[in-house]
């Protein structure tokens, strides 16, 4: 038997809880004002247009200015998460089928995460973007503000026609934000991929909202909350959507463009598609699994559970092999969403079995780890935007040492990387510890089988996490750690001011995570509760600890941990220089008295990726050029193909042309064949109607 | 035992059907025109005897016009195209003739299985020509797809429209006179049309031969 | 939480601190005698300690503040661990902070730390041995989770005290899963504290090291305080043995009133210790050390039994 | 009245041009005219929108909210075309490829085509509307041919040739139809073809006859529609003949040939009680989208990949008619009005993409957006909405399409969904680098006339954000009407 969910807070959680019902007579619409803010941001956008070329108008005052909208945006989202969902109709979109929009819980979370990451990137971006590169300053304004609009319309979007209208319009501002340099011909080609399979997705997507609908001219989502779909029919619309918002989401095998298409874009953009835009995925598989089909089968959580299990061990092994940065963040990107789509599968099952509580803890989770993630993977992007302008490098084998040249970015960056490894007391631990607590109840679940398989996706999930940390010490190492491994690599310069702010303010987000995770749970169970899914919390013991399940003890309590570990650091520092002394000389590498060291002898990224690649190599399709002793020049290369790709993709494509050659016989030009085709269609025809 | 001019009716159906086989088999492009000619004479006469015997006025008309533009003109204008773009035969047939009068006499059972219920329901003295006249669209159908030379296609063509129109005529004594003067006037600027196609085409690939209007394909 | 519990909790992370640099001793003793060396005297590991401490500090001069903040994180981490583990009383203060997951947290930043600090200098050993210690880690970390997990599923708890407790408490039952993870635990255990078969303490042979490697450019306090960190760790991994398997003689009431209880545990855990230092040593003679990339199907081996064992669990329900 | 303008002026247009067709002037004169139509068209638009249906000169004209706002839509494409080609031409005749005389064909048939779409469509009788229909053919052929390229006179006797034995067919089904009605109305000719008269009675028609008669239309009108496999005729012609005409062929007649089968259909089901025309009409959609989307797979001349793209979405409107009820109905409708625009729109920005490089092949057309934004812009955003891209209309009507058959029809999604990626990497992937990329050619002297692309853009982006009342209103209205009601 489960116990009752209980997190404690006291009086500082319950403020939180307690402030927004005072301000809410203040703000009698909150959704109103998150639509005056996504205008704001269209305003900032095409005020970019004005003056396409100016530097000045651009960075120095539009993008501070949308990341204002930005951080009001996560201050409204964060006050009202507690009151009830309010709606608004806007007269525009089809005759009958104006544009609905709809504020819950829900869609408080994932603004939030949307208004705070942009917050950070959007003031980064004022540092970072400079003229020459691409697409001109204005236009890149314009394409970048609207990224951000139809995202958080995305997210407040109450029916199918202005859902898709929000979501393809991402998908197409994002499109035009990867291609900036498009004289590129492989950001061309990552472009194409990433449009092409983003309008697939969006077509299953239409087609699950297709079996939603609630009759003619339904389609808003109430409607569909309405509908009464025979089981059947919602299992093929929730496996509709999970393709569509799967391939958005790059859950393996449609993770293909994610790779190519996130370093391709501009660093701060990166961040946002692989910090936010993914989310916006994971948040509609929500809505519909949760909301529009309320979840009622329990099997429905196998497809996102096996799927996202895969997709997290794949991201994170293929991550370790990589040598290029942003294609290694960009994989761990696909870990960190298959880490999430398991918490949604988990969900969907305790709550189809009708365990609420774990049901409610899963989905904790899962949102925690959401916004977790898009702190964390938007501050690594963006630190590694400003290597990328500091020394015009990607590739990790040409980098290294740059912890001396620009402390900012890196130190920053190292409570990131500490963050996505998942390393207490930052924010990454918390949530992967719920997701782990979570699956530790799934042996209750009443079915045969899965009551075996659920527990080993607990060691899936472990092994992905400890991954994680392996991928992290590379690209933390090899980047900032170590000796430059290029001459130029002396003059990189640190981070502007405005790019700094913009790293402070996401490493912060990173640590008050970490620190608070009982308000921040206090907020986020307002969904669970709203969509019915699981009971309120019952306050317990202490604000400053957490306890997943009462009648399982076990807690964990950040501030007392990170005190603990303070003092004794403390305490140790100062015993040993009181006690003996702290005189310190500074002399050559000892390196087993190796004298001539220098930067080639470190571990090049490929090398320490070596042992993923020997333990995993069944993943990877791989072309290694091994130097015979007899060398004059000897050279090791090692490629890495996804064997998907390769398995699943090219055949696909190469299948489509064959046929398409085929069907070309038909037309060989002579006008004879085409009279008989009209010949014979009318034959069959007649035949027909006899 | 029918009227005689039913009788007569009945022949020239079956006299046009025939014509309808004889281009299917004839390979001279002279030859074809002259069939052509045949045909729309054919059609003539029979509307004439049809606004005979029913006192249609329309139906003098519309013979008038057959006799002008399908017996006199059209063919006048053919016979003087290839006089002047010197195209007697037609090569080959893309499919042998016996094979294509074999199809042909399928085609015609096809078709009069398809006008049996129609002529069925119709209450003019000439409803068999109905089956008659599906065949012989048909069959010129059949007659553009075998034939390699722009002329003989377009012969097929004037032939489908005189079967059409003696479709029209024992179905329903003929449409109305706006609709046949619009579609007599068609005919017409089609043919100046072709005319007008014969001779560019002529000084593009010197012949009228239709393999070297083949290299528009997606099959390369 | 009143201040004698504190107190209670300081005394028994100060009798840790004594304590593991002494099992090390223990350990290295009993593998002399195994193998007829003389040995080495029982406070070796203190002199050591000493005496580096004493030493004045060399810095590699590309040495960033990172690696000189590193041991004491490393060493900070360590002694946490050893006031959250209830290696002689549960009920303590901090014993509610962290629960095992949170321990192997903990120990996966001690290893980041100390592989990060190895990079730092940028020689070839560093990274190498970097790269290997992440190796081993995140093999054994899932490993050593699933046999939490089992435990865990047991007494329902993750939290380490709570575990002992019940463990310790409850009429004893015999838990054949425990078996199968008992076994996951030590091969864990030989992997993370860098023992024979997959790593040699005592090797100088560059090629095959993978924690010595690390700590190549370390010197003087620094060096001392990554040794006593090594020392604290296996001494923590001994006492997350014993909580897990052996749970009994740890004092479970009245540490909050008076802290003097905790010496009743006290000679139960040295006794302990000494069973399985010897122990330890006998598997360290007894087995040889494996090359560098069979460590991998070691611990797979490790993972697949603790996944085994909770297969028991889940079947048997014990 | 303003019917009389609206088929007069054109008519009368194309005589005096065909006189003064050669003239400097003439390509202004050709604006003016086709402006003059497109106000005749919106009165007569204002007069339908308060007096309501309205037949004229003995029921021989008929206007309903169905035809009405085809009239409107064929009057602006034709007026925003003229305005295109005014420059597009003059270009031509300074690289030589069209002589004076040619422009004078040129003007004077484009005129005359506007005459017999607008009757085609505003026709009450259906034999008129076939010669109409024939007339719209014989008027374009030569402007095919206009190059007198071998490519291009293949092209023209093709469409020639395979067009009028279609509508050949059209005629026959027209026959029977008369003869179905003749039963019904009684001989004199007058009435009997009147579509509003057939409408009114189609219950009582002999089931059997319309049946074949309905049979022979769709082949006939299915040809001039590209509707698969009778489609083999449209890339040709789209390809080959000048850009402006490419523009109104994709744009215009497809429309009025849909029209006409829609037309034919409801008279059909009313008499027919069976849903075999619904049936066939998918059929040809499905197999059009189908075959489309294959052949875009293989295309290497961007006006012909365009053409392709036209079949496939007169496939999808065919579609919708075949499902029927209001909703499919309505996007239908809106699917017909958006895919002319923007195919126009392509097609303009396509004009002056081949006029800077010189080429119509893909390969040799790179960098567009260096070499010229506008143009580069205009053709990046015309293939995106024309791709179904939101906010643009077409996915409105996609949108609809797609959620109609997914509860109709579901069988029929799934081939939808893969044509749909198929025709999107196709028709993307040969886009994108002709706009993105560095450019291979100098940037040309004159200024290309870019208005009507961005208009047109503009109002296809309308429709995908604001169907304004109104015009949702004559949408809704029209629905009905086809759905019988």
């Amino acid at each position: 038997m489960v116990g009752e969910l209980t997190f404690d807070y006291n009086d500082p959680g319950s403020a939180a809880l307690s402030a927004p019902l005072a301000m809410s007579e203040l703000l009698s619409n909150p959704l109103s004002l998150c639509l005056l803010l996504i205008a704001a941001w269209l305003t900032i956008g095409l005020a970019g247009l004005a003056r396409p070329a100016s530097l000045l108008l651009i960075g120095r005052v539009l993008f501070p200015l949308g990341a204002l909208v930005g951080a009001a945006l996560a201050v409204i989202a964060l006050v009202t998460v507690t009151l009830p969902p309010d709606t608004s109709v806007l007269p525009i979109g089809l005759p009958d089928l104006p544009f609905h929009f709809r504020r819950d819980a829900l869609s408080n979370v994932f603004l939030f995460l949307l208004g705070a990451a942009a917050a950070g990137v959007s003031i980064f971006s004022a540092g970072y973007f400079r003229a020459g590169e691409g697409t001109a300053p204005g236009l890149l304004c314009l394409q970048y503000h609207v990224f951000l609009a139809s995202m958080a319309l995305v997210l407040v979007a109450d029916d199918a026609y202005s859902y898709m209208v929000a979501w393809e319009s991402m998908a197409l501002a994002s499109y035009f934000l990867v291609t900036t340099q498009h004289r590129l011909p492989e950001i061309r080609r990552a472009g194409f991929l990433y449009l092409l399979i983003a309008h697939l997705g969006a077509v299953a997507i239409l087609l699950s909202f297709g079996v939603m609908q609630g009759g003619t001219w339904q389609f808003t989502f109430d409607a569909m909350r309405a509908a009464q779909l025979p089981p059947a029919w919602a299992g093929i619309a929730f496996l509709l959507a999970l393709v569509g918002f799967g391939a958005k989401a790059g859950l393996v095998p449609l993770h293909v463009w994610l790779p190519e298409a996130h370093p391709a874009a501009p660093s701060p953009v990166s961040a946002l598609m692989s910090g936010v835009m993914l989310k916006t995925a994971l948040y509609g598989t929500l809505r519909v699994g949760f909301d529009l089909l309320g979840g009622t089968s329990w099997w429905w959580g196998l497809g996102p559970l096996a799927l996202g299990l895969f997709s997290a061990i794949y991201g994170v092994v293929f991550a370790a092999a990589q040598t290029d940065m942003k294609r290694l963040l960009a994989f761990s990107s696909i870990e960190n969403i298959g880490i999430l789509f398991t918490g949604v599968g988990l969900a969907l099952v305790f709550n189809g079995v009708g365990m609420a509580n774990l049901a409610g803890l899963a989905l904790v989770a899962v949102l925690y780890h959401a916004i977790n993630h898009a702190f964390m993977k938007s501050l690594l992007f963006v630190g590694t935007g400003s290597v990328l302008h500091a020394t015009g490098e990607r590739n990790l084998g040409r980098l290294g040492g740059l912890i001396h040249r620009m402390p900012w970015v890196a130190w920053t960056t190292l409570i990131g990387v500490l963050a996505i490894a998942g390393l207490p007391p930052l924010n990454g631990f918390v949530s992967e510890w719920l997701l782990l607590q979570a699956f530790l109840s799934a042996h209750q679940v009443p079915k045969p089988f899965l009551n075996m398989l659920l527990p080993l996706g607990a060691a899936l999930v472990a092994l992905a996490a400890a991954l994680a940390a392996y991928v992290m010490v590379k690209f933390f190492g090899v980047i900032f750690l170590g000796q430059p491994r290029e001459a130029r690599l002396k003059d990189a310069h640190d981070a502007s001011r405005l790019e700094k702010v913009g790293l402070v303010w996401l490493a912060a987000g990173c640590i008050v995570l970490g620190l608070a995770p009982m308000q921040v749970i206090a907020l986020l169970h307002q969904v669970p509760q709203q969509l019915g899914i699981a009971p309120p919390l019952a306050g317990a013991a202490h604000w400053w600890m957490l306890v997943p399940v009462a009648g399982r003890q076990a807690s964990y309590a950040p501030l007392l941990f990170l005190l603990a570990i303070a003092l004794t650091v403390a305490v140790t520092i100062l015993s040993v220089s009181r006690l003996y002394h702290r005189r310190v000389r500074r002399a050559a590498p000892w390196d087993c008295g190796f004298v001539r060291l220098d930067a080639r002898m470190q571990d090049t990224a490929e090398g320490f990726g070596q042992p993923i690649r020997h333990i995993f190599e069944p993943f990877f399709g791989m072309q290694r050029e091994l130097p015979t002793p007899f060398d004059a020049a000897p050279r090791y290369r090692v490629a890495i193909a996804d064997r998907i790709w390769t398995g699943l993709y090219v055949p696909l494509a190469s299948g489509v042309q064959r046929i398409a050659q085929a069907v070309a016989w038909l037309q060989q030009g002579r006008i004879a064949n085409y009279l008989l085709y009209s010949f014979v269609t009318l034959l069959v025809l007649l035949g027909l109607m006899l | 035992m029918m009227s005689l001019d039913l009788q007569i009716l009945n022949l020239l159906a079956a006299l046009f059907l025939l014509l309808a086989f004889a281009m299917l088999s004839q390979r001279r492009v002279v030859g074809l025109v002259d069939l052509l000619a045949m045909q729309g004479a054919l059609l003539c006469a029979a509307t004439l005897l049809l606004a005979w015997r029913t006192g249609e006025t329309h139906l003098y008309v519309s013979a008038l016009l057959t006799l002008t533009l399908k017996v006199a003109f059209l063919p006048w204008l053919l016979h003087r195209l290839i006089r002047r773009l010197g195209v007697y035969w037609d090569s080959e047939t893309l499919i042998n003739i016996p094979s294509t009068m074999l199809l042909g006499l399928l085609i015609v059972i096809f078709s009069f299985g398809l006008a049996q219920p129609i002529a069925a329901l119709a209450s003019t003295a000439t409803r068999n020509g109905i089956g008659i006249a599906v065949a012989v669209v048909l069959l010129s159908f059949l007659t553009m797809i075998t034939r390699r030379k722009a002329m003989s296609q377009v012969v097929g063509f004037l032939s489908m429209e005189n079967g059409l129109f003696f479709g029209a005529m024992s179905a329903t004594y003929g449409m109305p006179m706006i609709v046949e003067l619009g579609v007599a006037l068609d005919v017409l600027v089609a043919m100046l049309v072709l005319g007008v196609f014969f001779f560019q085409i002529r000084e593009q690939f010197d012949s009228l031969d239709l393999h070297h209007l083949e290299s528009l394909r997606e099959d390369k | 939480m009143s201040p004698l519990s504190w107190l209670t909790q300081i005394l028994e992370v100060i009798a840790a601190l004594a304590v593991a640099p002494l099992l090390m001793g223990w350990v290295a003793q009993c593998r002399a005698w195994l193998q007829n060396r003389s040995a080495p005297s029982l406070l070796q590991p203190y002199r050591t300690i000493r005496k580096l401490f004493h030493k004045d500090a060399v810095l590699a001069e590309q040495a960033s503040a990172l690696f000189r903040f590193a041991p004491y994180i490393v060493f900070g981490a360590m002694v946490c661990m050893t006031a959250i583990i209830p290696s002689m009383g549960t009920r303590l203060p901090l014993s509610d902070a962290a629960d095992a997951i949170a321990l192997v947290g903990l120990l996966a930043t001690a290893r980041m730390f100390m592989a990060l600090a190895a990079m730092d200098v940028g020689t070839a050993f560093g990274s190498l041995g970097a790269r290997r210690e992440m190796m081993v880690g995140f093999l054994a970390e899932p490993a050593l989770l699933m046999v939490i997990f089992v435990a865990a599923l047991i007494s329902s708890s993750t939290a380490l005290p709570a575990i002992a407790d019940n463990l310790a408490t409850q009429t004893l039952g015999l838990y054949p899963s425990l078996a199968f993870t008992a076994v996951a635990f030590l091969l864990v255990l030989l992997a993370e504290n860098a023992r024979i078969p997959v790593d040699n303490p005592a090797t100088h042979l560059e090629l095959t090291m993978i924690h010595e490697a690390m700590l190549l450019e370390y010197s003087a306090r620094h060096l001392a305080l990554m040794e006593w960190a090594a020392a604290l760790k296996l001494f923590n991994y001994a006492c997350i043995g014993f909580a897990l398997f052996v749970p009994w003689g740890v004092v479970t009431t009245g540490t909050a009133e008076n802290p003097l209880v905790l010496l009743a545990a006290l000679p139960i855990l040295v006794l302990k210790l000494a069973i399985a230092g010897a122990g330890l040593a006998l598997v360290e003679t007894v087995s040889a050390k494996l090359r560098v990339f069979r460590a991998p199907e070691f611990l797979a081996a490790a993972f697949m039994l603790a996944v085994l064992g909770l297969l028991v669990h889940l079947l048997l329900g014990a | 009245m303003e019917l009389l303008a609206l088929l007069a002026i054109p008519l009368g247009g194309a005589v005096c041009l065909a006189l003064v067709g050669a003239r400097r002037w003439a390509p202004e004169a050709n604006v003016v005219l086709s402006l003059a139509t497109f106000l005749a068209a919106c009165a007569l638009t204002a007069r339908v929108i308060d007096v309501g249906s309205l037949t004229a000169a003995h029921e021989q004209f008929f206007i309903d909210p169905f035809n009405v706002f085809l009239v409107t839509l064929t009057a602006f494409v034709a007026l925003t075309t003229s305005l295109f080609s005014r420059p597009y031409m003059r270009i031509e005749r300074e690289h030589g490829r069209v002589q004076p005389q040619q422009l004078r064909l040129y003007h004077s048939m484009y005129q005359l085509f506007i005459a017999a779409m607008l009757t085609a469509l505003t026709s009450n009788n259906m034999g008129i509307m076939w010669v109409a229909m024939e007339a719209a053919t014989l008027s374009t052929v030569l402007l095919v041919t206009l190059y007198r390229t071998p490519a291009s006179l293949e092209a023209g006797w093709k469409y020639f040739i395979l067009c009028s034995v279609g509508i050949a067919q059209a005629l026959f089904g027209t026959v029977l139809l008369y003869f179905a009605a003749e039963k019904v109305l009684g001989a004199e000719g007058l009435t009997a073809l009147l579509w509003t008269h057939l409408n009114a009675v189609k219950g009582e028609l002999e089931p059997a006859v319309l049946g074949l008669a309905f049979v022979f239309l769709l082949i006939g009108y299915g040809t001039k529609a590209g509707l698969a496999p009778l489609h083999n005729w449209l890339p040709d012609a789209h390809a080959e003949g000048p850009t402006p005409i490419s523009a109104v062929l994709s744009g215009l007649l497809l429309n009025v040939a849909i029209y006409a089968v829609v037309r034919c259909k409801v008279l059909v089901e009313g008499s027919l009680q069976s849903d075999l025309p619904a049936k066939m009409l998918m059929g040809f959609g499905l197999l059009s989208v189908v075959l489309a989307a294959l052949f875009l797979w293989r295309q290497r001349d961007v006006k012909r990949l365009f053409a392709y793209s036209s079949i496939e979405h007169m496939g999808i409107i065919t579609f919708a008619f075949g499902m029927g009820g209001v909703v499919a109905n309505f996007a239908a409708l809106l699917h017909m009005t958006v895919h002319s625009l923007t195919k126009s729109a392509i097609f303009f920005a396509v004009g002056h993409a081949a006029q800077k490089t010189g080429s119509q092949l893909i390969d040799e057309i790179r960098g567009l957006i260096t070499l010229s934004p506008t143009v580069g812009w205009g053709l990046m955003l015309g293939s995106l909405a024309i791709l179904g891209m939101p906010p643009f209309g077409v996915f409105a009507s996609e949108f609809l399409v797609l959620t109609t058959a997914m509860r109709q029809e579901p069988w029929a999604t799934p081939v939808l969904l893969v044509a749909l990626g198929v025709a999107f990497a196709a028709i993307f992937g040969r886009v994108q680098p002709m706009v993105f990329g560095e450019t291979n050619a100098r940037r040309l002297p004159h200024p290309p006339a870019l208005l009507p692309v961005f208009v047109h853009l503009g109002l296809v982006l309308l429709l995908g954000v604001f169907i304004p009342p109104y015009l949702a209103d004559w949408y809704n209205r029209a629905a009905g009407l086809i759905a019988g009601q």
